[in-house]
Formats: structure tokens, C-alpha cells, sequence
């Protein structure tokens, strides 16, 4: 099935590449991606003259960027995807409950959204420097916490709506219990926004992660993220742009695959859209 | 022939599914005359609702294709036309009213936007579409229209549905009225009612109707014509008397044959232990004036009703539609909580029930609801569908036995082992309704609770599923709630019958007194009003040939 | 011709205050434009000029007599005498408010007697040598000034009177009844723009006629993109603890870094590599201190010696910088982390935000504070050491590191000397700093770039960070 | 419905307390004000002298008895760095940030919408592609990127606008551009999703047999059904503009909240980061009063949870 949509198989590879990067490259890379040379300082992109390593151009510091694009996936998607993965359990499972029982809890847990919502994360953010060490873990959790609500938020409202739906009703009366209900029920039919949430949401986190870097509560040099790239390039955006560019569109890259990759699961898993991807092939 | 109005020849219609391809019409032909009204009777599944959707140019495609076929209205391909012609079709000269009323109103809007819309649409003034709105509902019986404009369909019982969804579909006097199933959630008062508001439009426009439905009787009153089909074939054709009077097909005799309301009564054996009671249950919405008001008024939907159900036994319910039936389904499941007066399980209040009392209940109580699409989880196969009550209560069937129960059961209800694997929207009306009964009849319960439970069944499979009923009941001492309004249908089946009038028990009885001795002239009126299966020519509903 | 100008300034400032002058965003605004000193400071060479002051001798016991220029009115009428001169000191050091300048004079006790209208005698306690530069620090403003609150539209006596501050920025207009020599400019608006390139692009197309502190990368036009030493110089300090306590290894890392690299390249070339912590125009500055030389076979070599005796020189060396010093700062130590490494060194790189910074900087010092490289950036634009000396390098300087009783004596003397006497203490401190102490790997003097429209001409200079004087500004 | 709001607003009132008392404790972990106020070369006289001025050599507990004394008659306090009132400064600076908002989330609603809704029509068509495309990347590119090169390209190079500033109409195109295009880019995406399933539902079928135009089952019958997600993350992108379109409003030169408040963290302004709390945080719970109330209007079904 995932031929026949080849957006969807392109984004699959894309992923599957990047996968590969994150797990072999910095091993590869050796300190290719690490060692300076200030006489290629922001080297153009394709020039071909300085090596292959050189293709997408130097930062600032020389650095081949392409070297440093490989380097920074592991952490880029290491740090991403914990953030996006813990806020939207964290999220999801306090937006069913919300939800689902509503009642005192349920207002209690939305009201806590409106204090997440309005507590400035920068003062989040400095908290946990002062009072933590600064490691990665931190970062991630800074940035779940600030994600949370807009999980919390969507499947809250979704849940309210599809609890009341007859399909529910049905299986409640036929004994089914919450865990049942919600796992076979409601969850299914809320996954698909969720999922849509959590790929934007990708894009998202790894630039936040990037001005917790600059507050020195993030990775820091000579580990890199992509994030961090963009936001160093920023200086240079009128007479180097090609510093941010690059990062930029890896992070651009990734959401989309991912996004395309759960716009095909979505229509895989839903019965009544199926058709669309089966369909296709015979023509 | 000048007169034809619609032509519909060698249709054929496909669905593919994967690899599998289901042909659900094939070669159908049959032609419709102004001001008749054509029967498409047939079994359930046969593609009646389908043939009507590709004349409509509602099938979706794909999956679903259009293989062959024209249908000529006015000189035009019906199944060849572009959007803009579609659009000046579909409303002013051809409607439709579908079979499942819930699902085809818009949640979100009044349902008097939603009537007066389909004026608006095409080119009424707001002020007109408004009044003609009101006098619509107000003509297929929505009592207190005027109030109950800016209601929404959730707040409507099943019938005021199906009543708002034909008010929609006259509303501009189309020359085709194509009506899938209008009357199955209806009472049979209101049924009459409706059924003399078509015949008055068509004196009135020279409208023809399509009637799809599996009512031998309403057929029998209002059709001049019938088609009968089966397996996506029509199986034969020909006017109404002749058909009825000498049916040429197997199916068509067997279809006759299945007409209920012949069989004897059924006389209640002693009363068994005492499983359910009612005791001065009552229901009221408050219908509030807007957003911030105060209640205005309250609406009593159950107004102390009383009832027992015993082991073994069938208890009917009849009554108009918006009499409470289903609330007060709703409020013996648990599912809403009466205003006052409670509903007891084996002498335990329901209300005060502790978790496992309830899960316990429910294990022996189950349900068919009148809403057969919306109570099916549209991303769940019909397997899982069918083996979910198995996988709640666990330890009832051992899970290596699931699938082989499962298409037992399916098999009881009319359906074949290769239906298992699709899904709830891949399904015709009467399908899903059997897959609900086989859901409900899984768990070997002690009583189901049937609203409406074979409204969209074609006699013949309805007459296969009340006899499955009937054996499981003389097995396990099943007891039935059964909510209906085909008359017929309870008198064959019930023990003894509750006659409800706005929230109200008007009559109680067994079957035998209340449709030979009814004293209420509400319940005679009911029993007057069902029509009667044999074709006659003075029948007030046809069409004066 | 239409004489009004834009100048767009980086950062908005919280106050425009008479008593903040010293202040970077706010001076710039504010110095010898609205609000004058009694002296002010030569950017050339760091001598003393007077300003509202026209003379002043020393009358022993640490006062003062100061002549007053005459003539010279407030731009809300009322007339500059000694009261107000009384007035602004007495301000200045009020407890009510936190005015910023009285750092300048921390410690010191100033006292003022009124002489008559246009004479004051200032008293300090302790004595001050330095008592002229401290007057550079006194900005007068009017009597009417509240005084317990810092105020957002200052009143002095300067070319220029304060108009309006609202969401388009700080607006300034000629002030008609100047004592001095009218200057060009008649009206001048401050905007804040926090990106560097969209300043200098706001002078490119006219929008503004000046770009304060332009990032390099973005001074790419030569003709209108003027590069200046700003008065900082940047520097890392060394908490000298095993193994940076070992002499051997601190000259390693200076060996190791090779300055002239990152000249030209991340940094502009007209930065200068520095000796020692102050400029070359302040009093005190060694000129015979020469730069390290970038020699990595040698600093290898020392490492290996320092290996030998048991310094744990592997031992990882954090480097703390704090964000935000200046352009392309994080580009700086990374690179220098890099040369680093390539002599053998482990340093990891950590930029702090400003307040968990200053943790470190600070006495009392946390107890858990480790061998560690600080990165640090200071300005001294007052003409002379005694604003750097005891402050870093006393024994009981609160950012010092140091204990060494020569320098300590030498510092002691030289605040208390006058002319050659004080020069050359400094200058000796600072030899034996730089050669024999080694506390800090010493980096450059820092490099502005200042965009000026081609319609106006403008000469930065030293001061220019904290003080642009409208006043000389010309139009082409 | 009274009733329910009536509770929804003691609710309110019980964590903006809580939310007051978070900021109170956890601000001053952050380290002294005097340091990050005062020069570097402050001595420590000086510094001692400031803390006892501003009080923060009391107790914690005592300076926040007295911050609650004087909130209960809305006084938070004179900003340290400014010296004026903290509320003053933040209530100045709300309008502009609101405005900014209020502009950018409802161009990025409309946009978004419209072509979110388009996309589903026909799922994985050309359109449904490119728009997927571009939303995706209006969703990834960072704010400060989008701002810089558009003073390039469209202040600098074309000049259509001035760079920056908030006199002019001008002024105010390209600061709500940058600001609307990630919610934009978020609601395509998240529209689109949710109006597939709805367009999939029996009631637009009936639409179409009324004879209803493809633009009007579109906008009109699905639309309202799938906007509930769409909602609630308008709000979420709303809700982080108004308590930070810092980068924007540093960029552009609006003195908004997040500049405010961003650095009134950095300086430890800790009136005024109090007072831009509580303030923004109304204004949040106030947007949210009013998605509820959408939610509301949008879905009566909804309707009967609240009575
Ligand atoms: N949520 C609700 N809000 C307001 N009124 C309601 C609500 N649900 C049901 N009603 C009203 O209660 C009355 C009884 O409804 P109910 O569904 O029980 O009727 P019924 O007897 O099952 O009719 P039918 O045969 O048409 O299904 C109707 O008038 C209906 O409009
Ligand atoms: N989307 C679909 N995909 C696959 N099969 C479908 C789909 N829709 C309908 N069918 C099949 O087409 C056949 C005809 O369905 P149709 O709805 O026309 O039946 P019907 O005659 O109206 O029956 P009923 O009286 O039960 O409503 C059925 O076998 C059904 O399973
Ligand atoms: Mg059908
Ligand atoms: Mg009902």
C-alpha cells in the first residue's frame, strides 16, 4: 500500500536515511564535522574545490555544513522527539481524563493548562538552570512541559465530543469499562488529530530547543543541534545564508516526511479512506 | 411513453475493496411515470439504497463506480452530469430522504435552518423558506414546530428525524421524490400522516414517488407499480395487485409469505422471576429559551411510567413516535438518569448500583438500538465489532472460538462469513441493524432490549431474525423489551404490550386484549392506522390511475 | 535642508536619567547631549576638558573649588547655578534611588559647599586624586528633577532638549537657548532595533541616518560602515586551581591561541590583540608588553613538563562565557576551545545566561568553584588603570584572583600618587601581571562598526559607545 | 450556562492565584536582581544598600505576605529597572501585543481555513500537495528567519515596506506576516485533517442531494463540524503570541508584553514579571472563556455538558 502513495514512500526513505545518519553518523564523521579551518569561513555551497565535505558550504567557524547537518541528527531527533513523545503522552492521557470525566478533576486539570499556558517558559526555562544541572534531560522536560496543553486541549475537545457519539454508548452498555472505552473507542478516533499535532509540533520543538541552547540550558558546543545551526546562522542570514539554510531544511524535511508519513497511517488505518490508497493502483 | 419521468436502464453499480470487488446493482432497469408511485421493494442489502444514491450522483467514487448504464430524466443522463447541472437536479426536480436520519442531519445546525436551507439553496427569499419551513414541519407533524425550530437533530426522537428529513426533502415540490426507508422509524399514526401528506403533494405538483422500503403493507396502500429486488436483480416487476395477487418469483412469494400479523397470539405462560421494573419513572428535558435563559418550559419525554419484565417473556412497546420508547430504553440501561421513580434489576435499584452490579447487569442485559449506524464504531471490522462483548466480558467464550461464533452468528441473522472482514460504512441499512442484533445476541443474555431492532429488515429476513429470536427465548428463557411500531410485528411476537402517548403508559395488556379488546381509542387509532398488506383500490394513498 | 536625524540603537533602555550616564544605551541618549557633566573626558588621549565646569583647584583636605560657567539656563527655564550643581550631587548619591553613575564614586563620600552662584566647593571622603575624572561623572540636571524616582525625560542643560518617549522611540530637539556653538543637528529621534542587519538596513534605504553597533558580518560597505575601538577589551580569566594553578600550564594556554587567526576573519580586523586589560590611551597602560606569540610546539612542550611533575593537566577546564558580550562571540571560543585541544588540552564550552554568571565572578566565590577559564569583557574609558586595578588584580579586589604583595603595594601607591609617579606603578603592575602572574589569557580591545548615512559625516571614537554627541555631527 | 460560567470563573480565580504564587517562588530562584541591575563593578556596599532599598533582604515569605497585601488592591510595584509602576508598563504594552494577535491569528484562521478545508476536498490531489508543502514549511521555519528575510526582500530590496516601526498601517504588514504564518502553517495542516473524516459523514451527502454547491458543503456544512481542533489550536498559537511574539516584537521595534517581559526575566524585574503574568494571564483565560464559548456556539451538542 505505501507504494502506491509515493509521496508517502519518498517521506518513508527520507526518514529511514535520517534514522541512519542519527545512529552511524557521528561515528562516521570522525571530527570532520568538529574541526575548524578559518580560511573557509562561510564558504559558499557548491563549490567542489574544498572536498565533498564542503558541498553545502562552511559556518563560520569553516566547518563543513553538511558534516555538521549529519553530526547534529542525533541529537536534533533524540532531543525532539523525547520532548514531542513525553508532552503528548503527557498531554493525551490528561486530555482523556479531562475529557472523559470532566467533572471536578477535569476542571482541575484544565485550569492547571491555563497556568502552564500563561507561566512564561523563559522563566521556566530559568528555573530548572538554577535549580538543575544543566543537562539534556532538562531540556527536554522545559520543553514538554510547554507543549503539553495544546495536546491536553484538542483531545479534551475531541473526547467530549466523541464520548457522546452512539458507538460509545453502545459499548458502554454492553459493559465495556473506561480503559476499553477509551483505549478501543475514543483513542482511535482522536489519534489522527493528535498525530497531526505531534509532526507539527517536531518542527516546533527543535528550534525552542535552540534559545534554551543560547541560555546555556541546552546542548552545548561542540555537540550541535539542528536548531542550534538555524540560530547561529541568524547573524549571518544577509551574507551567509546558506548557515541556516541547510539546518533549516533538514528540520523542514523531517516534519514534512513525517507528516506525510501520518497522513498516509491516518488514511491506512481509517476504514472509510482506505479506498484512497487502494484505489490508485489498478488505474 | 410521453409520460416517463425517470428511465432507468442496465444499471449497474461496483464497489472494490481492496481486491475484492462487490457488485451491489447489477443491470437494473426499471422506469418511473409522472405522479406514480413506483415500489422498490427487496431484501435488505439488495441495492435498493444504492440504485437510488447513483440517481442521485451520491456514490462515492471511487471506491464505488458506476459500471453501466443511463438514466434518462428529462432527456438528460442522470448518471452523466456535471456539477452545475447536478446542482439545478437535486433538490427542485429530484430529492431524496435517507434511510438513516441521525447520521444525514448536520449536527451543528437548527433543524429549521437545515429545511429552510434546502429552499434557500435554490433561490427562495429567507422570509419565504422561513415560513414555509414552519408550515412544512408543522404539515409532517413536529408538534410545537414553531418552538422547536432552533433545536438541533440530537434533541429529536428517531421519527421527528425521519419527519424532518421529508419536510426537507418536499420543500420545494420535486418532480421525483425519491424516499429511501420514509417511514420505518414511524409510527403507524404518524406513518398515515405522512403517507397522506405524499399523496396530497403528488395531486397537488404531479410529484412521483420512488418508495424504497421493505413494508409489504405500505407497498401494498400506496404503490401502483412495484419492482422487487434481490441480490442487486430485479426479480420481477408489475403492477401492484398483480404482484401481490400472483407473485412470480420464489422470493417474491416467500416475501408474502413472511407478511407477520397472521400467526395466533402468543398466550404468557406463568409469569417467571421478576428481572426488571419501573416504577414511576419519569423524564423531563427543560427546553430553554437561549444560552443564558432560564428553562421555559419543561418536556415531559417520560411521565411516570410503570412496567415489569419477566423471565421468558416479551414485553412490547408501541406508541407514537416521541412518546418516550427510547428514552425510556435509555433511562432502564443506565444511560440517562430519571427525573424521578427508578428502574430496578432483579429488586436492585439501577441507580444505585455499584460497578460490578452494573457490569453484571449489563452482561445479561443487552441492547439493539434504533440507530443502527451510529451505534457501529465506523473504524472497527464487523468481527471485532461482533467478538467485542466476548473481549469485556472475559471468560464468557474462550478467544479461540471467536471467529467461528462469530460467523455463526452472522449466519443467524442473514449475513454471510465474508462480511466479517468490512466495515461498518461498506454496509446497507438492514446490514447493519443484523449486525447490531448479532452484537447484542453474543452474549447470550437474559434480556435484550430490541428498539426498533428489524424496522429496516425486509419481512422475509425480519421474519428469520424474530424466529431466531423466538428459538433463543424457548432455550434460554430470553426475555425481550421490544420497541416497535409495526404493529404486526409486536402482535406476533410480544407477550404482553405497553401502548405510550407522550411520555405516558396509556394501555397495558396482553397482546390478545389490546389488538382485539383495545379500550383507548389512542390504541385503536394506532391498530386502524397499520396498513394492511393486501393491495386494494380505494386504498386512500395511491395515486388515482 | 532637513537637519532632523533617526539613529537606531540596539536595545531600548529602561531609563533615560541624568544620574545613568555611564550607562551604555543610556549615555548614548542622554551624555553631554540633554544632560552635561562638569568635566568631560578627551576621547584622544583621556585628558580632562571642561564642560559646565570651566576651572577647578585643588584646595586641599580632599575639596575642590570649582568655577561654574555663567550664562548657561536649564531647558525648562530654570538658570544653572551651584544650587543645582548641589542639587544633582546630593541626587546622585540619594539612597531612594538607585542612581547607576554613583558607582563610579563607590566608596567615596562627596560633599558640596555652596560658595556663591557660580562657585561650589566639592569635598571627597576618602581624598581623591582622581577628583576631575569623578567630575565627568556628575551629570547636572534641573532642580526640578524628582528625587525619588529615576526619571524618563531628563532636564539639562545640554544642546538638546528632551521631547517625547513613546513606542516610536526617544525624540530630541535643538535646544535654542544654548550656551555653546548651535550644533547642525536640529532634531534627532532614537530608535531601538535589536537585529544588527535590520539596523544597518534601516540606514541603507534611509531610514535611519545612524546604525549604532553594527555586527561585522554586517559592516560589508566600507564607505558607510566605520569601524571603531569601542573602550572594551575581552579577556579570560583564570581560576588558578589544579591544574591552572601550575604557571606552566596558564602560559600554554596563551601560547596556544593564536590570536592573529580570528582577526579578520570572525572578528574585524581593526580589533587589537591585547596586553593587558585597559586600552593604550589610559593612564597606566604598559606599553612595552608585547602580545603572545602563537606557539603551540611550545605550549605542547610546557604541558608535557607540567604532565611530568603530576599537574593533572588532562583534567577537563570548563570555559564560561556569558551570553551576549559582542557579535560572533560563541564563534570566538569555540575556536579558541579548538586551538586548545589541539595542544592537548580538554576544555568545554558553557555559555551562562548573565545572572548564574555573575555566581561565578563574584566575592564571595561559590566553595565548589573548580579550576575554570572565565571569559570577561570590561571598559574603562575614565583615562585611567585605578577603574581596573584593585577591582581585578588587588588582593582584595572583588573580582580578583590574585595575591601578590607586589602588585598589591604597587596598586596602593599608585592611587595615591599623582602624575609620572602614578603611571609607572600602574605600568609596573601590569608587567608583573602579564609576565609573571599570568591570571587571564589576555584577547583583543574590542571593534565596533558604526553605519553613517552618506548624508551626515561622524567620527566615532573610544567613547562612542556610551556617548554620542549630536553636537558633532556634520551634514555633507 | 450563568452557572457554569460563574464556576469557570472561580476556577479562574483560583489559579491565577496559584499561578501568582508559582511565578513569586520560582522567580526569585533565579538569582538576585542587584547583580544583573547594578554594574559589574558594583561594590558590595552598594549592592547590600540596593537589596535593602527593594526589600529582598527580608525574608521570602515576608516579601511575599506583603506582594499579596498590596495585589489585593492591584498594586504589584514599582519595576526595579524602570521606575515605574510594574502594572502601568505591562497594561501600556498589552494593546500593541493583543493587537498583534488578534490580527495575525484571525489572517491565519481565514487563510488557513479556507485552504485546509480546499485540501481535504480532495485528499493527495495537486492542490492538497502543494498546500501540505507549503503549510509544512510556513510550520518549520523559525520566526526570526522569516522576519530578517523579509525586511530584506520586502523593506530593502523591493521597498514595499518600511522595516520597521509601529506609525503606519505599513508597518504593521510585515511583523503580523511573520507572526501569522506558523499558525497558519499548524491550522492548514490540522483543518485539513479533521475535515476529511467530516467530509466523509452521511449529512453531506444529504447535502448534496438539496443541491448545495461544492463551496457551500465545504465552508458551510463541514466546516463547523471539523472546526472544534482547529479551535483549540488557534487559541494555543494565540496564547503563545500574547505572552511571546518577543522575537518579533524585539525584530520589528513594537514594545509588546514579550519584549517586556523577556526582559524584565533577564534584569529579574520581578513587579513587573509578576504583574505581566497576572495580566497576560487574564487575557488567556479570558481567549479561552471565549474558545469555550465557540465550542459552544459550534457544536450544541456541547451545550448540554454546561447546563
Ligand atoms: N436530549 C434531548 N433534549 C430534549 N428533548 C429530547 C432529548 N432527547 C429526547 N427528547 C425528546 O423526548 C421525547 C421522547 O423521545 P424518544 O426518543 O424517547 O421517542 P421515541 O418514543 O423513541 O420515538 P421514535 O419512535 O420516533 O423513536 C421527544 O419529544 C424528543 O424530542
Ligand atoms: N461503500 C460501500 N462499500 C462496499 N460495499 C457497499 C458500500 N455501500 C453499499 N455496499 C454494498 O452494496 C449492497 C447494496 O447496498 P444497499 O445499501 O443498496 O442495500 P439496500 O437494498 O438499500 O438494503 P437495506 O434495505 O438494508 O437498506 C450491500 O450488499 C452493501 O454491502
Ligand atoms: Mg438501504
Ligand atoms: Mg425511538
Amino acid at each position: 500500500m505505501l507504494r502506491q502513495d509515493p509521496f508517502a514512500f519518498a517521506a518513508v526513505v527520507v526518514l529511514v536515511l535520517f534514522a541512519l545518519l542519527a545512529v552511524l553518523g557521528p561515528t562516521l564523521l570522525g571530527d570532520i564535522a568538529t574541526s575548524m579551518n578559518l580560511r573557509a569561513r562561510n564558504a559558499p555551497p557548491f563549490e567542489l574545490e574544498r572536498g565533498f565535505w564542503y558541498l553545502l558550504g562552511a559556518d563560520a567557524l569553516g566547518r563543513p555544513i553538511l558534516a555538521r547537518v549529519i553530526l547534529a541528527t542525533r541529537t536534533t531527533l533524540l532531543i525532539a522527539g523525547a520532548a514531542v513523545l513525553l508532552s503528548m503522552v503527557v498531554g493525551s492521557v490528561l486530555g482523556l481524563i479531562a475529557g472523559y470525566r470532566g467533572g471536578f478533576l477535569g476542571d482541575a486539570i484544565l485550569r492547571l493548562t491555563d497556568i502552564v499556558m500563561s507561566f512564561p517558559s523563559l522563566l521556566l526555562a530559568l528555573v530548572v538552570l538554577y535549580v538543575f544541572d544543566p543537562a539534556i534531560t532538562n531540556v527536554i522536560i522545559v520543553l514538554a512541559i510547554t507543549r503539553v496543553p495544546i495536546y491536553l486541549r484538542t483531545v479534551r475537545a475531541e473526547v467530549m465530543e466523541i464520548r457522546s457519539r452512539m458507538f460509545v454508548t453502545s459499548a458502554r452498555v454492553t459493559g465495556a469499562g473506561p480503559v476499553r472505552l477509551i483505549g478501543k473507542h475514543i483513542l482511535p478516533m482522536v489519534f489522527p488529530t493528535i498525530v497531526t499535532i505531534m509532526t507539527l509540533d517536531f518542527a516546533f520543538v527543535m528550534l525552542a530547543e535552540a534559545s534554551l541552547s543560547f541560555l546555556g540550558l541546552g546542548v552545548q558546543a561542540p555537540n550541535v543541534t539542528w536548531g542550534v545551526m538555524v540560530a547561529e546562522g541568524r547573524n549571518y542570514l544577509s551574507s551567509a545564508w546558506w548557515l541556516s539554510f541547510w539546518p533549516g531544511l533538514a528540520i523542514a524535511l523531517v516534519t514534512m516526511s513525517l507528516n506525510l508519513v501520518s497522513n498516509w497511517v491516518r488514511m491506512v488505518i481509517d476504514p472509510v479512506q482506505r479506498w484512497r490508497l487502494e484505489g490508485k493502483g489498478e488505474k | 411513453m410521453n409520460d416517463t419521468l425517470l428511465k432507468v436502464s442496465d444499471l449497474s453499480v461496483e464497489f472494490r475493496n481492496g481486491s475484492t470487488v462487490n457488485k451491489a446493482v447489477s443491470g437494473v432497469s426499471w422506469d418511473i411515470r409522472r405522479g406514480e408511485t413506483l415500489a422498490i421493494l427487496g431484501e435488505s442489502g439488495s441495492g435498493k439504497s444504492v440504485s437510488a444514491s447513483a440517481i442521485m450522483g451520491l456514490i462515492d467514487s471511487p471506491p464505488g463506480r458506476i459500471t453501466s448504464g443511463r438514466a434518462e430524466f428529462d432527456g438528460m443522463d442522470l448518471l452523466h452530469l456535471d456539477d452545475a447541472e447536478r446542482r439545478r437536479i437535486n433538490g427542485p426536480r429530484i430529492a431524496m430522504i435517507f434511510q438513516d436520519p441521525l447520521a444525514h442531519l448536520n449536527p451543528v445546525y437548527p433543524i429549521g435552518w437545515q429545511v429552510a436551507e434546502s429552499m434557500r439553496l435554490h433561490g427562495v427569499s429567507p422570509e419565504e423558506a422561513r415560513r414555509h419551513t414552519l408550515e412544512l414541519l408543522e404539515r409532517v407533524g413536529i408538534r410545537n414546530a414553531k418552538a422547536r425550530l432552533k433545536d438541533y437533530p440530537h434533541q429529536f426522537s428517531g421519527g421527528q428525524r425521519q419527519r424532518i428529513m421529508i419536510a426537507m426533502a418536499i420543500a420545494l415540490k420535486p418532480d421525483l421524490l425519491i424516499a429511501d426507508e420514509p417511514t420505518t422509524a414511524l409510527d403507524v399514526t404518524v406513518q398515515a400522516q405522512i403517507l397522506d401528506l405524499l399523496t396530497e403533494l403528488r395531486r397537488e405538483t404531479g410529484m412521483a414517488v420512488l418508495l424504497i422500503t421493505h413494508d409489504l403493507g405500505v407497498v401494498a396502500q400506496t404503490a401502483d407499480r412495484v419492482v422487487v429486488m434481490k441480490d442487486g436483480q430485479v426479480v420481477e416487476r408489475g403492477d401492484v395487485r398483480e404482484v401481490f395477487g400472483a407473485p412470480a418469483h420464489p422470493y417474491t412469494r416467500q416475501l408474502l409469505d413472511a407478511v407477520p400479523g397472521k400467526s395466533r397470539f402468543r398466550q404468557p405462560e406463568a409469569a417467571g422471576e421478576r428481572l426488571l421494573e419501573g416504577r414511576g419513572v419519569a423524564k423531563f428535558y427543560p427546553i430553554s429559551a437561549g444560552w443564558f435563559g432560564r428553562p421555559v418550559e419543561t418536556l415531559k419525554a417520560l411521565d411516570g411510567v410503570d412496567f415489569d419484565l419477566h423471565k421468558g417473556e416479551t414485553l412490547g412497546i408501541v406508541g407514537e413516535s416521541g412518546s418516550g420508547k427510547s428514552t425510556l430504553a435509555r433511562t432502564v440501561l443506565g444511560l440517562t438518569r430519571p427525573t424521578s421513580g427508578e428502574i430496578r434489576w432483579r429488586g436492585r435499584n439501577v441507580a444505585q448500583m455499584s460497578a460490578a452490579e452494573l457490569f453484571e447487569m449489563r452482561r445479561n442485559l443487552q441492547v439493539v438500538f434504533q440507530d443502527p449506524t451510529a451505534s457501529l464504531n465506523p473504524r472497527m471490522s464487523v468481527a471485532e465489532i461482533i467478538a467485542e462483548p466476548w473481549a469485556i466480558h472475559k471468560g464468557f467464550l474462550p478467544r479461540a472460538q471467536w471467529k467461528d461464533r462469530t460467523v455463526e452468528l452472522l449466519e443467524n441473522v442473514g449475513l454471510r462469513a465474508e462480511h466479517a472482514e468490512r466495515h461498518p460504512h461498506q454496509f446497507s441499512g438492514g446490514q447493519r441493524q443484523r449486525i447490531a442484533i448479532a452484537r447484542a445476541l453474543a452474549l447470550q443474555p437474559e434480556v435484550i432490549l430490541c428498539d426498533e431492532a428489524v424496522s429496516a429488515l425486509d419481512v422475509s429476513v425480519q421474519a428469520q431474525v424474530i424466529d431466531l429470536l423466538r428459538k433463543l427465548q424457548t432455550q434460554y428463557a430470553l426475555s425481550y423489551i421490544f420497541i416497535a411500531h409495526d404493529l404486526p410485528l409486536v402482535r406476533d411476537f410480544a407477550d404482553r404490550i405497553l401502548v405510550m402517548k407522550q411520555g405516558k403508559v396509556v394501555e397495558e395488556g396482553t397482546a390478545q386484549e389490546i389488538f382485539e379488546r383495545p379500550r383507548e381509542p389512542y390504541t385503536m387509532e394506532l391498530i386502524a392506522a397499520s396498513p394492511d398488506a393486501v393491495p386494494r383500490s380505494e386504498s386512500r394513498w395511491r395515486s388515482a390511475q | 535642508q532637513d537637519t532632523a536625524l533617526t539613529i537606531a540603537l540596539p536595545a531600548e533602555p529602561a531609563n533615560i536619567d541624568g544620574c545613568n550616564t555611564t550607562v551604555t544605551g543610556i549615555g548614548v541618549i542622554v551624555k553631554e547631549n540633554i544632560v552635561e557633566t562638569l568635566t568631560t573626558i578627551s576621547p584622544e588621549d583621556g585628558s580632562i576638558q571642561p564642560r559646565l565646569a570651566t576651572e577647578w583647584e585643588d584646595i586641599g583636605d580632599g575639596k575642590y573649588r570649582v568655577s561654574l560657567r555663567e550664562g548657561v539656563t536649564f531647558h525648562d527655564g530654570t538658570p544653572f547655578d551651584a544650587e543645582a550643581v548641589a542639587f544633582s550631587i546630593e541626587r546622585l548619591q540619594s539612597q531612594e534611588i538607585s542612581c547607576l553613575d554613583r558607582t563610579k564614586i563607590a566608596g567615596i563620600e562627596i560633599t558640596t559647599d555652596i560658595i556663591d552662584e557660580h562657585t561650589i566647593e566639592i569635598g571627597a571622603a576618602p581624598a581623591q586624586v582622581l577628583m576631575p575624572t569623578l567630575f565627568s561623572f556628575i551629570g547636572v540636571v534641573s532642580p526640578n528633577t524628582p528625587t525619588d524616582a529615576l526619571s524618563r525625560s531628563p532636564v539639562g542643560t545640554g544642546p538638546f532638549a528632551f521631547e517625547a518617549w513613546n513606542a516610536d522611540g526617544v525624540h530630541v530637539a535643538r535646544y535654542d537657548g544654548y550656551w555653546g556653538e548651535a550644533p547642525q543637528v536640529s532634531e534627532a529621534t532614537y530608535v531601538f532595533r535589536g537585529e544588527s542587519a535590520l539596523r544597518a538596513a534601516m540606514v541603507e534605504i534611509g531610514e535611519a541616518d545612524i546604525a549604532h553597533d553594527i555586527a561585522p558580518q554586517d559592516a560589508v560597505n566600507p564607505d558607510i560602515d566605520i569601524p571603531f575601538l569601542n573602550g572594551e577589551t575581552t579577556r579570560m580569566r583564570i581560576v588558578m586551581l589544579p591544574p591552572l594553578d601550575d604557571i606552566r600550564v596558564r602560559e600554554a594556554l596563551n601560547l596556544a591561541f593564536d590570536r592573529e587567526a580570528l582577526l579578520g576573519t570572525i572578528l574585524s580586523d581593526r580589533a587589537q590583540i591585547a596586553t593587558q586589560f585597559i586600552l593604550p590611551n589610559i593612564n597606566g597602560h604598559n606599553p612595552d608588553l608585547e602580545p603572545w606569540p602563537y606557539d603551540p610546539a611550545r605550549a605542547q612542550q610546557l604541558l608535557d613538563e607540567a604532565r611530568a611533575d603530576g599537574v593533572p593537566v588532562d583534567r577537563e577546564i570548563r570555559l564560561v562565557g556569558r551570553i551576549g558580550f559582542f557579535p560572533n562571540q560563541e564563534e570566538v571560543l569555540q575556536a579558541i576551545q579548538q586551538m586548545w585541544a589541539a595542544v592537548g588540552f580538554s576544555v568545554r564550552l558553557e555559555m551562562m545566561e548573565s545572572a548564574d554568571w555573575l555566581r561565578l565572578v563574584n566575592r564571595p566565590y561559590p566553595a565548589d568553584r573548580e579550576a575554570m577559564l572565565i571569559q570577561e569583557q570590561h571598559d574603562n574609558n575614565n583615562g585611567d588603570a585605578a577603574f581596573t586595578m584593585r577591582f581585578r588584580y588587588h588582593t582584595d579586589g572583588q573580582q580578583s584572583e590574585m595575591n601578590n604583595a607586589e602588585v598589591d603595594r604597587l596598586i596602593d601607591t599608585a592611587e595615591q600618587s599623582v602624575g609620572e609617579e602614578r603611571t609607572l606603578a600602574f605600568q609596573e603592575a601590569n608587567r608583573i601581571i602579564a609576565d609573571e602572574v599570568i591570571p587571564a589569557v589576555p584577547m583583543y580591545h574590542m571593534v565596533s562598526y558604526m553605519r553613517v548615512g552618506s548624508s551626515i559625516s561622524y567620527e566615532p571614537n573610544v567613547l562612542s559607545l556610551i556617548q554620542l554627541e549630536l553636537a558633532d555631527i556634520t551634514f555633507n | 450556562m450563568a452557572r457554569h460560567f460563574a464556576k469557570r470563573a472561580l476556577w479562574s480565580a483560583i489559579s491565577l492565584f496559584a499561578l501568582v504564587v508559582a511565578v513569586f517562588f520560582m522567580s526569585r530562584m533565579t538569582g538576585s536582581p542587584a547583580d544583573l541591575y547594578l554594574p559589574l563593578d558594583a561594590p558590595t556596599e552598594m549592592r547590600v544598600q540596593f537589596e535593602h532599598l527593594h526589600g529582598f533582604d527580608r525574608p521570602v515569605y515576608e516579601q511575599f505576605f506583603s506582594f499579596l497585601g498590596d495585589l489585593l488592591r492591584f498594586d504589584f510595584g514599582m519595576s526595579l529597572r524602570q521606575g515605574l509602576p510594574a502594572i502601568d508598563l505591562v497594561l501600556q504594552a498589552l494593546p500593541t501585543t493583543l493587537l498583534l494577535a488578534f490580527y495575525s491569528i484571525t489572517i491565519a484562521l481565514v487563510v488557513a481555513v479556507v485552504t485546509g478545508a480546499l485540501a481535504a476536498w480532495r485528499p493527495n490531489s495537486i492542490f492538497d500537495r502543494i498546500a501540505t508543502v507549503l503549510s509544512l514549511i510556513g510550520a518549520s521555519l523559525p520566526n526570526f528567519w522569516v522576519a530578517i528575510i523579509g525586511v530584506i526582500v520586502f523593506a530593502v530590496t523591493l521597498r514595499w515596506v518600511p522595516t520597521s516601526g509601529t506609525g503606519s498601517v505599513a508597518q504593521w504588514v510585515l511583523p503580523i506576516a511573520v507572526l501569522a504564518l506558523r499558525p497558519a502553517g499548524l491550522i492548514v495542516q490540522v483543518a485539513r485533517s479533521s475535515m476529511i473524516s467530516v467530509l466523509s459523514s452521511a449529512y453531506v451527502k444529504t447535502a448534496r442531494a438539496k443541491g448545495a454547491p461544492s463551496r457551500r458543503i465545504l465552508f458551510v456544512h463541514a466546516l463547523r463540524n471539523g472546526m472544534l481542533p482547529v479551535i483549540t489550536v488557534a487559541g494555543d498559537q494565540a496564547a503563545g503570541i500574547i505572552n511571546g511574539a518577543v522575537i518579533v516584537e524585539t525584530i520589528f521595534g513594537f514594545p509588546g508584553v514579550g519584549k517586556l517581559m523577556i526582559d524584565s526575566i533577564n534584569y529579574r524585574d520581578f513587579a513587573v514579571i509578576q504583574a505581566g503574568v497576572m495580566v497576560t494571564a487574564i487575557a488567556i483565560f479570558l481567549m479561552n472563556v471565549l474558545i469555550d464559548l465557540a465550542y459552544l456556539g459550534l457544536d450544541p451538542r456541547t451545550r448540554e455538558e454546561m447546563v
